[in-house]
């Protein structure tokens, strides 16, 4: 026995929040020699700022795929629904009902996912079936006008600077620490991490599998509702059309930040990790004034490259 | 229980649509194509295309496509196949370009087709009888002009901006951005173009936000496309320290939803740009033609005038544009303008 | 009668009540150019279906069409003063090459295909905006005649429709009737199994790749001859509308079942729906949602339809 | 026909195979015998192109071969049929047959298969079944069966049976041997894995025994007593591996009455005391696992009445098991005992998430004492703590699956086959840990094919053959050979 450990403990082991640390010094280092309006302090807040609201969605993306369900494809639907009735709910009964109400109405389509899901054990299907009912319900409710909200304290919430930072960003930093915190500390999160790791070994021990999907479900949910509830707050209006087609940028952060697709492995800080790469990558481009065709040509290679490279790190290649 | 509801709306929806078909006996049907009314401006376009139609006493059927070109052209298909005896066609591509082999097949059919929103290509001229709708080039001259007389009256120096435009490979955005750039040759310099991700405040804010702290103390001015991203970076001009309309003038060009940044000032100006009545003028386009029987060659820029919608007896040209009237950036200014009978509340603020 | 014609059968019969229902509304669904329509409606979704059904039908996923149908698209309108037929060539070629190679890659990185292929999907699209220069690309209007026959029908075919059917068929037979196409259901149907049995995983996984991409590259090049022209923006909506089609067409996301012939009616099932809920007037989210409710009519059915028939099986083996 | 010299294998330090010989001719069917642990897997594995020996020649009609893949293998002509089949459920029947073949050219019809398939099928007793029917359809016998068609279709010249009738019915055994003849009646070299004496008698003409990975020479079976080929394979016993035994027992604690269930082909009864360990001894298959499975509530029980200290006993899942406190852990561990990603200490408070954590709080400091009392109690080692459960050895890999039990205080602990992969000295360790639990109070059931443990380690014996209990004996009245002649059913075959 004591052999073979000890061959294992030679392989030289780095976290894998590190690659994405690493990653992004590299990144800042040539940044900043090429680019000089790049180094700048308030340069980099404006890139935490980039990445802030898609990486409160990658943040509860990294849940499902880190409890073993892979990704989903309805986050960037729900957000539009989300966004709509958070407008209505808003206009009908005030900033601080509509906020609880779509929180509540968020953790609702979560956890409906989430029984389909462990009825038809898919989770891409059921998302990709979930996601076109929740576009079609965006439209249907919004009546295909804008709905404008005015409330001080949505207006608050969405431009308000405390601290000289974004509430965005304030949110995603939150949200980041308390998300890694849950599954790091809280029951609920270990239980997260070993469904993901074995899911039949989760059953043999007694773990409560059903849960555990509810609650990554519901934590991707409650991070489009952030998302959808900033948005909507910053500019005071909320349309069926918003965020489409933004599903691939989540699970590109998730990807990117290195979170393994089996499930069991990686934290939620990496997915903000790699949403914030992808945020310093495109900053960095948009400053080089490089074209956007060149840019998603590039984002798309780093995804390859980072996947294959956490891939080969691991030793799955053939 | 979901699937439950969803099929009692999709029957309560096909008995109502049943039902609309039933009173269809005036003066016969108009189908009009647009990509998806999930798009609220779409959706004022279908709401001016109709009140006219049950004005001049047509029915309407407007199909969807959701953003999807191959879609549209095969229910331009489905539609021909039909046999459907139509009134005429209302045609507004989603892709111009791919779509004018579904405009020749139209075209074809012997109905009347009027082209609204997306600007013809040239040669096509043979395949539509008019085109009735917004002028991009037109929006980006207007935008250029507001921009420059703000810059005017401000007795600031303009010169160094950026443009702010949609999408890469959105021809609008092409079309606008030169109409702007022709009318600003020689008076500013366009340091940089920028294609944002899509046409809403987000997408905008999100382009401005990098560009304009990187550039800070270079950008004179903006322009964004529409107002829509013009507010967004109006806001993320503010965030910088800037004040916009006095370190930076941002202009959208275009209203697009909400004028509260026009009327605090913020944005240097807007022209309103209706959907409302660019379905409507499409559709009036088409009832004059059934009426007068003619095109005449060449342009006519309707006039914008505040009170009256242009007559139904004034004749078709063959191109027929859509009022861009600039709005002055003030509530007072914003308040008095109106278009064609409907304020500028009304029109923009949709 | 075996339960995957069991399963076909059934499929059929929900196909053709969807095209009942909407046919007593519409009457060009019985005419012929009505018929004609709907076939070339398919036709885009259906050539690239195909393929993302065969990379399904191997346990994997290429997500990457659309991306490589609008890449192919740009591609060959730029080739198109070579002549549409060597362009044609050139492109499917180049598109099956580059699928190889994806496959190759995933293959060799041993990685799941759903994620690789996001990052293709990605890149691949930012390639076309580059190779298109941002721009919408057209084939010179003086030329535009010449891609008229494609349009043209005989009977209730054109010619992209009947390259459809041709191709449902040919890959149909493929999938079922040679050693390649059988490996791929191997692979998918059990991978390990597959492997002990001495079955090559590398040939079938590149197989099943190069043919997908090779499909959207047909697709994206007969769609914009079709037009005479591509938008770098293009078919962005066909991935979902294909994997739906596979869906409903009875192919397992696990893998190892199906056929193409499912594929086929699990697109028409899609189209007959989408085509006739937009051809009554009625607005996109009802077109949004028949299309949800439908795919969650199905998966649901078979879920249960599958546990029953577990149950049974289970029963019987106690019993024995 | 095959001739396999001088074989060596080693993981790492450890030598499984040392110096074996091996011999087959063909058209005979050779027995490959040996408890468990002794190398059989390795050598047929070698064989097989699976895995490379590190030593030794293997040499096929007096020619040199050299076997690294298992393409090799097959290029040589050597079939194998491994305990996990290599049939694809979602395929027809007829292309099992011809999976991997690429010899029937490019094109292929289901029904040229199917035609081409029928034959081999009816070699082996398929002739019923129709070839076109999904694989999914049928019996692990009738897939078994397809398995060995697909060696007939391939001409394989030496074949290779590894446990082929373990889960198999008495009536479907009849049934393999059968094609197994026919095999061997084409001229085939066949070695055949088993456990069961019947079959060893039935239908092989040689034995090679294989012990602690030293082969013995080969001996015609017609000429061989049960008594010396049990021997053969025990061998001496191992000195001090096992503890003693429980000075008393205590109280009644579990009761079955006439229970059955999926595996068990008759009722079983039984009694369990508090503080005792009892074995269910019999290899696999023979419903010595069915009974830990359904007392877990993997798999329900289907009539019969379990009581547990005094009250009914029925778990719906293994949730309601571990409810009662009754703990399973199964023959597998990587596929359901661990947690492979992980590390040992959240292996280790797995199940026990609840007692280490406060409000739903994890508690670092009760996480910790529960992982340490668990980790002195098993011996695992400080520096084991830091490591993915996955990169340890399977002895340590199992110390985990079963310590991660501990911490719920159970009062019955069930465990499948508890030294499977463990090398001896984790093993000794593991027989240790076991009893002093036992002697703390807890009762153990468990299931084993290893002989030595069995006797080694149970106070009590309940031996199993075929889905039936075949006796329950104190563990003092049983020998080794009493035993391996009733999991073999050694007294049918003499």
């Amino acid at each position: 026995m004591t052999s073979q450990d000890a061959s294992q403990r030679a392989k030289f082991t780095i976290p894998k929040t590190a690659y994405g640390l690493i990653a992004i010094l590299v990144l800042l280092v040539v940044a900043s020699v090429t680019t000089p309006s790049f180094a700048r302090v308030d340069n980099i807040f404006v890139v935490i700022r980039a990445a802030s609201l898609t990486g409160i969605v990658a943040i509860g993306m990294s849940y499902i795929t880190i409890s073993g369900n892979l990704f989903a494809l309805s986050a960037s639907a729900l957000g539009a629904l989300l966004a709509v009735l958070f407008a209505l709910l808003t206009a009908a009964f005030g900033f601080a009902a509509g906020l609880v109400l779509t929180l509540g109405l968020a953790v609702f389509c979560g956890l409906a996912q989430s029984l389909a899901i462990s009825l038809i054990g898919n989770p891409i299907i059921t998302t990709l079936a979930f996601g076109t009912v929740f576009r079609g319900l965006a439209a249907l409710f919004s009546g295909n006008s804008i709905l404008r909200i005015e409330s001080e304290a949505a207006l608050w919430l969405g431009t308000a600077r405390p601290l000289g930072i974004p509430t965005q960003s304030w949110a995603f930093i939150i949200a980041a620490l308390l998300s890694w915190f849950v599954i790091r500390h809280f029951k609920i999160g270990r239980e997260i991490v070993l469904c993901g790791a074995n899911p039949k070994a989760a059953v043999a021990s007694g773990l409560r599998v059903g849960l555990v999907t509810a609650i990554a479900c519901a934590a991707l949910s409650i991070g489009v509702a952030i998302m959808a509830i900033m948005t909507v707050s910053q500019f005071s209006q909320a349309k069926a059309d918003l965020f489409m087609g933004y599903d691939f940028d989540y699970i590109a952060a998730v990807l990117v930040g290195g979170i393994a697709l089996r499930g069991g492995k990686g934290t939620p800080l990496q997915a903000a990790l790699g949403a914030v790469l992808i945020a310093l990558l495109q900053n960095f481009m948009l400053l080089h004034g490089l074209s956007a065709g060149v840019r998603m040509t590039i984002v798309g290679l780093l995804v390859i490259a980072s996947i294959s490279l956490f891939h080969i790190l691991q030793g799955r290649g053939r | 229980m979901k699937l439950r509801i969803s099929m009692t709306l999709a029957a309560s929806m096909l008995a109502g649509l049943m039902a609309t078909a039933a009173y269809a006996d005036s003066k016969g049907t108009v189908v009009v194509f647009v990509p998806s009314s999930t798009n609220p401006y779409i959706g004022q376009f279908q709401l001016g295309a109709k009140e006219k139609a049950a004005e001049l006493g047509y029915d309407i059927k407007v199909i969807e496509n959701n953003f999807n070109q191959s879609e549209q052209d095969s229910q331009v298909q489905q539609q021909l196949a039909s046999g459907e005896t139509v009134a005429g066609y209302i045609w507004w591509p989603f892709e111009n370009a791919a779509g004018v082999g579904s405009l020749r097949a139209l075209s074809q059919s012997g109905a009347p087709v009027i082209v609204s929103n997306q600007y013809p290509i040239k040669g096509t001229e043979a395949y539509w009888t008019a085109y009735a709708g917004a002028n991009d080039f037109l929006s980006g001259k207007t935008a250029a002009e507001i921009l420059l007389d703000a810059c005017a009256k401000a007795d600031a120096k303009c010169d160094k901006g950026a443009i702010i435009r949609f999408p890469a490979g959105v021809s609008a955005g092409d079309d606008r951005a030169t109409g702007f750039e022709d009318a600003v040759k020689g008076k500013l310099d366009v340091v940089d173009v920028v294609p944002t991700a899509g046409f809403l405040e987000d997408e905008g804010y999100k382009v401005a936000a990098q560009i304009i702290p990187a550039r800070k103390g270079e950008l004179t001015w903006l322009y964004t496309q529409n107002d829509s991203l013009a507010g967004a970076a109006a806001q993320a001009a503010r965030e910088n320290g800037l004040t916009p309309g006095k370190d930076i003038f941002i202009v959208g060009g275009t209203c697009h939803g909400d004028s509260k940044h026009v009327k605090s000032g913020e944005i240097a100006g807007t022209a309103i740009q209706s959907g409302y009545w660019e379905g409507w003028m499409a559709m009036q386009a088409l009832g004059k033609f059934v009426v007068q029987g003619k095109v005449v060659d060449g342009e006519s820029y309707l006039e914008g005038t505040p009170d009256a919608p242009p007559s139904d007896a004034d004749p078709l040209y063959k191109y027929n544009f859509l009022p861009n009237p600039a709005v002055a950036n003030s509530q007072a200014a914003y308040d008095a303008a109106k278009l064609w009978g409907k304020t500028a509340d009304q029109l923009c603020n949709f | 009668m075996t339960s995957e014609t069991k399963s076909n059968l059934a499929r059929l019969g929900l196909m053709i009540a969807v095209y009942l229902i909407l046919a007593a509304r519409i009457p060009s669904y019985y005419s012929q150019p009505g018929i004609a329509a709907l076939l070339d409606s398919a036709v885009l979704a259906g050539i690239i279906a195909i393929g993302v059904g065969l990379t399904m039908i191997a346990g994997e996923m290429d997500l990457s069409v659309g991306s490589m149908a609008a890449f192919a698209g740009i591609l060959s309108i730029q080739l198109f003063p070579y002549g549409m037929v060597p362009a044609l060539v050139i492109v499917v070629l180049f598109c099956g090459l580059l699928g190889a190679l994806q496959g190759y890659c995933i293959y060799k990185l041993n990685i799941s295909s759903m994620v690789f292929t996001i990052g293709t999907l990605i890149a691949l699209r930012g390639l076309t905006l580059v190779v298109s220069n941002e721009k919408t690309v057209l084939i010179p209007f003086e030329n535009i005649a010449e891609t008229d026959f494609l349009s043209a029908k005989f009977f209730v075919f054109s010619i992209p429709s009947a390259t459809l059917l041709v191709l449902v068929l040919l890959v149909d037979f493929f999938s079922r009737r040679t050693l390649w196409g059988r490996e791929i259901f191997a692979i998918g149907g059990g991978r390990g199994e597959a492997r002990a049995a001495g079955v090559s995983i590398r040939r079938p996984i590149i197989v099943a790749f190069s043919i997908s991409a090779a499909l959207a590259g047909l697709a994206g090049a007969l769609l914009s001859f079709r037009t005479g022209s591509a938008s770098p923006l293009g078919f962005e909506a066909v991935l979902l509308e294909a994997v739906t089609a596979c869906l409903i067409g009875g192919i397992a996301l696990a893998g190892g079942r199906g056929s193409i012939l499912g594929v086929l009616i699990g697109l028409f099932t899609i189209r007959f729906l989408v085509s006739g809920i937009a051809a009554l007037g009625a607005p996109f989210w009802m077109q949004s949602l028949a299309t949800g409710a439908l795919l969650i009519f199905v998966i649901i059915a078979e879920a249960a339809i599958g546990y029953v028939t577990r149950r049974r099986r289970m029963a019987r083996a106690l019993t024995a | 026909m095959l001739r396999m010299s001088g074989i060596v294998k080693s993981y790492g330090p450890t030598r499984v195979l040392e110096d074996v010989d091996l011999a087959v001719e063909a058209g005979e069917v050779m027995a490959l015998m040996g408890e468990n642990g002794a190398g059989k897997s390795t050598l047929v594995k070698i064989l097989a192109g699976i895995e490379p020996a590190d030593g030794g020649t293997i040499s096929i009609d007096g020619a040199t071969v050299s076997i690294r893949s298992p393409g090799h293998a097959q290029a040589a002509g050597i079939g194998y049929v491994a305990q996990e089949l290599s049939i694809v459920e979602s395929l027809s029947v007829a292309e099992n047959v011809f999976l991997g073949d690429e010899t029937l050219g490019f094109f292929r019809s289901a029904a040229s298969l199917a035609r081409r398939a029928k034959p081999y099928l009816a070699r082996v007793g398929l002739d019923h079944i129709d070839p076109l029917s999904l694989a999914e359809e049928h019996s692990v016998a009738e897939r078994q069966l397809v398995e060995i068609a697909r060696l007939l279709s391939r001409k394989a010249r030496i074949a290779i049976l590894d446990e082929p009738t373990a889960a198999l019915s008495e009536t479907e055994i009849v049934r393999v041997k059968a094609a197994v003849r026919t095999l061997a009646a084409e001229g085939c070299a066949i070695i055949y894995v088993t456990h069961r004496m019947p079959e060893v008698f039935d239908l092989t003409q040689k034995v090679t025994v294989l012990r602690n990975g030293k082969s013995f020479p080969a001996v015609e079976t017609a000429g061989l007593s049960i008594g010396d080929l049990i021997e053969a394979m025990l061998g001496r016993q191992l000195g001090q591996m096992f503890p003693p035994r429980a000075a008393h027992a205590g109280e009644e604690i579990l009761r079955l009455d006439a229970c059955r269930a999926s595996g068990l082909k008759a009722p079983v009864s039984l009694s369990l005391r508090r503080g005792e360990i009892l074995a269910l001894a019999g290899q696999v298959g023979s419903g010595a696992g069915a009974v830990l499975r359904m007392l877990a509530g993997v798999t329900p029980i289907q009539s019969g009445s379990v009581t547990l200290e005094g009250s009914a006993y029925a778990p719906s899942g293994i949730a309601g098991s571990i409810a009662r406190k009754v703990l399973y852990c199964s023959d597998d561990r990587k596929r359901d005992g661990i947690f492979a990603v992980r590390s040992v200490p959240e292996n280790l408070s797995a199940p026990a998430l609840s007692a280490v954590s406060r409000f739903g709080l994890l508690s670092p400091a009760l996480e910790g004492e529960h992982v340490t009392r668990i980790a002195r109690q098993f011996g695992l080692g400080e520096r084991f703590l830091g490591r993915l459960a996955g990169n340890l050895s399977g002895g340590n890999q199992q110390k985990v699956a079963l310590g991660k039990w501990i911490g719920l205080d159970p009062k019955i602990l069930l465990v499948e086959e508890p030294t499977r992969g463990v090398d001896v000295g984790a093993r000794s360790e593991i027989y240790n840990n076991l009893r002093n639990l036992a002697d703390e109070g807890l009762s153990i059931i468990f299931a084993s094919s290893d002989t030595q443990e069995v006797l080694g380690l149970a106070d009590r014996i309940a031996s199993f053959f075929h889905g039936e209990l075949v006796r329950i004996c104190n563990a003092d009245d049983v020998t080794a050979e009493s035993l391996t002649r009733d999991v073999t059913r050694a007294s049918e075959a003499a």
